[in-house]
């Protein structure tokens, strides 16, 4: 068990860039999350650190060794991919058997291992049969006792619940954040979905278009977004971010006009507002007004859609709330409001 | 060891056995140089002055144009023929497996005995083949006996031999079709002829690309059921570029002009075969969306 | 009677055709009266053969040989054309992984030339290797000296070293269906001009086809069968004076009427006919008369097992040429040895035991037919064997001692022989195929083999 | 709609008889051939009822009488076991080598690696004649003339490519996270190629395989001038019915059907293979 650094890692194919000049710390026993929608690099990143991708600058570190230049089997990681990857022609147990195999571990050895990381993953049942046999979820639970049979130095998870169905996506969740606990190996956990992120992470690090956006533990990227794509991004349903610009500390639109206190003024600028911060408001609380465009019931709470202007953002509003498409609506909003610079995106 | 210098090791062994068939090749080539005799034992290196001799002969043109009609005529036989047997055994039925066991046979004999029996039976007067024929009240035929239709004969010959295997590859090739594509065309209504057309045949392009391939380069350098039938005859009717150099190597001992003659049907595969590689790259990207 | 042969054959043009035959009998006089077969013991040879009636007689031999001898023989039996493609590849190669082969004198030509081919007369006349009772002298002599070359192109054929002892021979002679010609009426022809006044009347019998020859694009076409009707006609390769004569006035004539009795009397497809068609098709009963053909394929007629004709097969000499002569052309399978090899002193061994009195005699016996030693046919088993062949008693045997009388190779010895002859047949197959004119396809066939001289 | 269903079956009956036909009627008329003696191949019109003789098949698996010398192995068992050492080695032999240079082309990420392998399939397409007189001086200098080593060495010409190319196509069939599980699985490239890859690729390897002896064991040329007495091939043996003046008809048709014995079974057996492995993996 051991931390892991990346320095200055890009990864270039020709003109197309991956990922640029990155430097990351993952600290020992952490479980860390990169999170970001397709293309942002964060898998290159975590292919890097597994030694499947060479990085075109760069250092990485596993422990106290550089393994830039190492080949997979050298650096001492376990991975779980996407699409599990078992090998389709052993058994569980020989699929779980396999790392030890490789290592020349003795054969009494492994049996133990495997039964040990079997129940963890509780398939104790299922040792025998070929994955062909198996369910999904089933699968990916042998992906994961083949990871954690041999106590690497890091974990490596590949976006592991994204063929799973919702319900059994948040059983493994919790049994992925058991395994951590239990095992206590350093994790780097690649996902598009800022639940799993949330859930999770002990720090996320939220990445686009091959740069790091933010790093911080979730309730740091939750409450304090340091772009305008991180606020949008975390978080369901996403914050609206509207555009406008601020004047005098105020910010304001066509039907907005808003307080921004002691912040500087901006020609253009954006708004992130949270749905669950919008209230309805009467009279002088009023801070944004437009008409009612969709209503949505969840169950435990009314997401209503409203244009403001020529923008929309969508309030979570109480249940049992009453309101009708076309219906104008006065609104307010809570604290939690970021301003963003209508150029750069960074918070201000 | 790093990943590199393993792959290179692995490679190693079959490079040797390559070097092991260059060096007579490379032989081979340098002969087609010289103006080798058998019988006799010294030869000088005449540059290209072979080729330019082939290239003056009439003869040599004509061989040229007869590989390639044999070869374009084996090609759009076998390639249609093929495509329909396959179409025919992909239709459920209980004939169907021993349909398909029976197109292995003419695989397992081998090319110069297939050659030989075929003459027998296509000799026009004693022949199995006529008789048929005559039965069903059609006039004989010379077959491989008369200049007219002795190379069309020889391609009859070769798609009894060789259109097993074009059947076989494209029979794999339209098994490969995912059936929802097929289920998807006739939900909506195509029949049989349009799902052919719009799909099927779409797919199996590559396939028909790979037949193509492997019946080319194979029937450019035909030789033996030239050798087991007609020896190039009668007179030169059926007298190809491997059965030039053929009779110039071994009935006449000019090595060196059976080798600028085989050297240049070498290189004709190698283009012709380069050109389908490639066509056969591009298209097979086909699959990808579904891969 | 028998005797009649004998004495034909010896003195039959077969000499006349090789001037200056040189007798080898005194070498063998004199010799040590204990002779050592032991003495290559343990070694082997390696013998390339043509698949033939002769080696299926020779094959049970063998072990009587390697007893003997305590030499291990291996035998390499192959078809024809593949027999001559693996030795042409051994021989160049220089290698000599075969010791002893067969061949024929249209070979030797190209072998000896190359120098691929070992010079026997040292070893007949060295006593130590040569059995005392080998005799040289017993052979037809006009058969062994076609195998003597001075290897100057173009003449000296007769003379100069020894390079192949002869095992069999091969002439032509047409056989017929008695029992069709009787019911037609009509007479077998003794020349060419009867031959082509009935062309078109013989298949209006019980015979389906008129006449089968062979008539395929190789050198076999004017060396052999064709051959014997160009040579009848007066035609050989070379005149006298060394001019060609491949589209000569007589050459023309010949072509023309040989293009004419095939497209009169034989079926389609007969421009492809070889030696395999013209067995199986007289053979299987269609066919009224067989042209020039091998006069060893009578076994194959006479036996029940393997014919429809074998009761009604009669034999006649090939048919006279225009002023009344009949020549006809002639195979000599024969044994070399490779000059590469490297135990020659067992392959002369095996040699001459293969070719001995001895081994002949009991290779006719079983099927090895044409002998080429006076004493084979001397021997009464043989005689008795052919006798029966034929319409009438004695008629086989009488035909084939007419036309030994008569057959010889003909050609200048040149190592390109086979491609000017090969040439050749493509100008007749042109004149079958395309109607060409035939003067003008032989002379461009002449013209081309002119230049293959220089 | 009946009567298209109707003459739509009977276009499919008839396709069916013509199938059958053209490629199972010549079959059929040499096995009766094999039945048969000589004057009733030859015979006109052909004879579809004789009396069947098994004289061709004891003359081809024993010899002619007469010829069996004592403690010798008749000829044509004699070739059969020669063409399945040769072919079976020969196939062997390129599936040892062809493997790692398939997996290497493969995957190893080589430059020029499509040249490479379509360097080795251009041996395929290289006339034979070209290769096989300077071969046959080799061969017999270096002592592998007529040797088993020697013949298996040349049949990798016809195999070495077919099991490069087809094996080729398997491997890259593979989904690549697998080979990257293994490798981060701490599995050498060898141990992934053993445990991981062949497993999977097996039914590639198995029609590879075949089609390399059906390929080599049909071949005629390199046996005809590489091949001597001891080594000679079943193809060879094949041809020993044609004497200079006759095609034994009846001894041909039986020794093709008894050499076509070893690649039916393996045909049948491994029918499924053998039409994944013509795909060359183009199957996915």
């Amino acid at each position: 068990m051991s931390s892991i650094s990346l320095s200055g890692v890009s990864k270039f194919w020709g003109d197309t860039v991956g990922v640029k000049d990155l430097s990351l710390d993952i600290k020992d026993k952490e479980f860390l999350v990169l999170l970001g929608p397709s293309g942002c690099g964060k898998t290159t990143t975590m292919r890097m650190v597994a030694g499947l991708e060479k990085p075109s600058t760069g250092t990485i570190r596993i422990g106290e060794r550089d393994v830039t230049d190492l080949d997979p089997r050298e650096r001492d990681v376990a991975m779980v991919f996407q699409n599990y990857s078992l090998y389709p022609q052993m058994t569980v147990a020989q699929n779980i058997g396999f790392p030890l195999r490789a290592r020349g571990v003795k054969r009494n050895e492994q049996q133990e291992r495997i039964h040990s990381a079997a129940k963890l993953v509780e398939l104790s049942d299922y040792l025998g049969r070929k994955p062909a046999a198996l369910s999904g979820g089933q699968r990916q639970r042998v992906a994961l006792a083949r990871a954690i049979v041999r106590s690497p130095a890091a974990f490596l998870m590949d976006e592991p619940l994204s063929n799973l169905d919702a319900r059994l996506r948040i059983s493994m969740r919790g049994l992925i954040k058991r395994l951590h606990r239990e095992v206590g190996t350093s994790t780097i956990y690649v996902t598009h979905d800022q639940l799993e992120a949330m859930t999770l992470a002990d720090r996320v690090v939220v990445m686009r278009n091959g740069e790091v956006e933010q790093i911080g533990t979730p309730k740091e990227i939750y409450n304090d977004p340091r772009t305008a794509f991180v606020a949008g991004f975390v978080g369901s349903p996403s914050c609206n971010l509207l555009d406008g610009k601020i004047v005098n500390g105020v910010f304001s639109n066509e039907g907005i006009s808003l307080a921004a206190h002691l912040k500087p003024d901006r020609a253009k600028a954006t708004l992130g507002i949270r749905p669950e911060a919008i209230s309805l408001a009467d009279g002088a609380e009023a801070e944004l007004h437009g008409t009612v465009f969709a209503i949505e019931m969840t169950g435990d709470a009314t997401l209503v859609t409203v244009s403001v202007g020529d923008q929309q953002l969508i309030a979570k509003l109480d249940a049992d709330c009453t309101l009708e498409p076309a219906h104008t609506v006065s609104l307010k909003t809570g604290r939690r409001r970021y301003f963003f610079d209508g150029e750069t995106g960074l918070a201000i | 060891m790093s990943a590199r210098t393993t792959y290179l090791l692995l490679f190693l062994p079959a490079l040797a056995m390559l070097a092991l068939a260059l060096y007579p090749f490379v032989q081979g080539v340098l002969t087609a140089f010289s103006d080798r005799k058998l019988y006799y034992d010294t030869s000088s290196f005449i540059g290209f002055q072979n080729f330019i001799a082939l290239f003056a002969d009439d003869e040599f043109h004509d061989s040229i144009l007869r590989t390639l009609a044999f070869t374009a005529g084996v090609v759009f036989v076998q390639i249609p023929l093929g495509l329909g047997i396959a179409l025919l055994l992909l239709r459920q039925s209980w004939i169907q497996p021993i349909l398909r066991s029976t197109l292995v046979l003419p695989l397992l004999i081998p090319p110069v005995v297939a050659g030989l029996m075929w003459k027998t039976m296509m000799q026009p007067q004693s022949g199995i083949v006529n008789w048929l024929l005559s039965n069903v009240g059609i006039p004989p035929q010379t077959w491989l006996s008369h200049v007219d239709t002795a190379l069309l004969s020889v391609i009859l010959i070769d798609t009894w031999v060789f259109t097993p295997f074009a059947a076989l590859i494209l029979l794999a090739g339209l098994q490969s079709i995912p059936p929802e594509l097929d289920e998807a065309a006739r939900v909506d209504g195509a029949g049989a002829l349009l799902v052919f057309r719009a799909i099927q045949l779409p797919w199996i392009v590559p396939f028909i690309v790979l037949v193509a391939l492997f019946r080319v380069t194979d029937s450019l350098k035909s030789f033996e059921l030239f050798y087991a039938t007609t020896r190039g005859g009668p007179l030169n009717a059926t007298r190809t570029m491997h059965i030039m150099a053929y009779e110039e190597a071994f009935r006449w001992s000019s090595v060196g002009k059976a080798m600028a003659v085989v050297f240049v049907l070498w290189l004709m595969s190698y283009f012709i075969s380069m050109f389908l590689m490639t066509k056969w790259q591009r298209r097979s990207g086909v699959h990808h969306e579904y891969g | 009677m028998k005797l009649d042969h004998l004495q034909i054959l010896k003195s039959g043009s077969w000499i006349s055709a090789f001037a200056g035959a040189a007798l080898l009998g005194a070498s063998t006089a004199a010799v040590s009266q204990e002779f050592d077969w032991k003495q290559q013991e343990g070694s082997s040879v390696n013998v390339l053969l043509v698949s033939h009636q002769f080696v299926e007689a020779l094959k049970p031999l063998v072990p009587e040989f390697e007893e003997m001898t305590g030499i291990s023989v291996s035998l390499d039996v192959l078809a024809e054309q593949a027999a001559f493609e693996k030795l042409l590849a051994d021989l160049s190669s220089q290698v000599g992984s075969v010791d002893v082969f067969m061949t024929s004198p249209l070979n030797n030509w190209q072998y000896a030339t190359a120098n691929w081919l070992e010079p026997l007369d040292e070893f007949i006349g060295d006593p130590a290797l040569t059995h005392p009772d080998y005799d040289v002298g017993d052979f037809f002599q006009g058969v062994l000296n076609s195998n003597r070359w001075t290897r100057v192109p173009m003449q000296g054929i007769g003379e100069g070293p020894l390079w192949a002892l002869p095992i069999n021979s091969e002439s032509y002679l047409m056989a017929y269906r008695p029992s069709v010609f009787k019911e037609l009426g009509l007479e077998v022809p003794k020349t060419y001009d009867e031959l082509l006044a009935i062309a078109d009347k013989l298949d209006t019998g019980s015979a389906e086809f008129g006449l089968i020859t062979r008539f395929d694009k190789y050198w076999d076409l004017p060396y052999l069968t064709f051959g014997t009707m160009l040579q009848s006609y007066g035609v050989e390769m070379i005149d006298a004076d060394g001019n060609l004569q491949i589209c000569s006035d007589a050459s023309v004539q010949a072509t023309d009427d040989f293009v004419t009795l095939i497209k009169t009397a034989s079926p389609e497809g007969a421009g492809a006919f070889t030696w395999y068609e013209a067995l199986q098709g007289f053979a299987s009963g269609q066919y009224a008369l067989s042209l020039n053909e091998a006069d060893l394929f009578a076994p194959v007629y006479q036996d029940a097992e393997q014919s429809e004709v074998s009761d009604d097969v009669g034999y006649a000499p090939t048919p006279l040429g225009p002023d009344g002569t009949r020549k006809a052309g002639a195979w000599i399978w024969s044994m070399s040895m490779n000059a590469a090899s490297k135990n020659k002193e067992a392959a002369w061994l095996f040699l001459s035991w293969v070719t001995s009195k001895d081994t002949m005699i009991a290779t006719h016996l079983a099927g090895n037919m044409n002998p080429v030693r006076a004493s084979a046919w001397e021997n009464h088993e043989v005689a008795a064997m052919v006798n029966r062949w034929g319409e009438t008693p004695g008629q086989y045997s009488d035909v084939t001692a007419t036309m030994a009388e008569v057959a010889a190779v003909r050609f200048p010895p040149h190592p390109e022989l086979t491609r000017m002859l090969d040439r050749w047949a493509q100008a007749v197959q042109e004149v079958y195929f395309n109607g060409s004119d035939t003067r003008t396809a032989l002379c461009e066939a002449q013209d081309d083999v002119e230049k293959m001289f220089n | 709609m009946n009567t298209v269903k109707l003459t739509r079956n009977a276009a499919h009956a008839l396709a069916q008889v013509l199938f059958i036909g053209f490629f199972v009627f010549p079959i059929i008329w040499i096995f009766m051939m094999s039945l048969k003696n000589f004057r009733d191949i030859i015979s006109y019109p052909p004879k579809f009822l004789f009396s069947p003789t098994l004289q061709n098949y004891r003359e081809t698996i024993q010899g002619a009488e007469g010829t069996l010398r004592a403690g010798e192995l008749p000829e044509y068992v004699r070739f059969l076991l020669n063409s399945l050492i040769i072919s079976g080695g020969a196939v062997c032999l390129a599936v040892l080598l062809g493997i790692p240079a398939a997996y290497a082309l493969a995957r190893g990420g080589l430059p020029w690696r499509k040249h490479i392998a379509f360097t080795f399939l251009s041996f395929r397409f290289a006339p034979e004649l070209m290769v096989i007189l300077p071969m046959y001086l080799i061969y017999t200098q270096i002592g592998l003339y007529d040797t088993y080593v020697g013949m298996i060495l040349s049949h990798q010409l016809i195999c070495l490519p077919l099991v490069i190319w087809i094996m080729m196509s398997f491997f890259q069939d593979v989904p690549i996270e697998i080979e990257e599980a293994a490798r981060i699985d701490g599995a050498s490239i060898l141990l992934t190629l053993r445990a991981v890859i062949l497993p999977i690729s097996g039914p590639g390897i198995a029609s590879a395989m075949i089609i390399a002896f059906i390929f080599s064991w049909n071949n005629l040329i390199f046996g005809l001038v590489l091949a001597g007495p001891n080594t000679r091939p079943v193809t060879m043996g094949i041809l020993q019915a044609m004497t200079f003046d006759q095609i034994k008809w009846g001894l041909m048709a039986a020794a093709a059907m008894v050499s076509a014995v070893p690649g039916m079974i393996a045909a049948t057996y491994l029918q499924r293979h053998i039409t994944r492995g013509l795909t060359m993996g183009a199957v996915r």
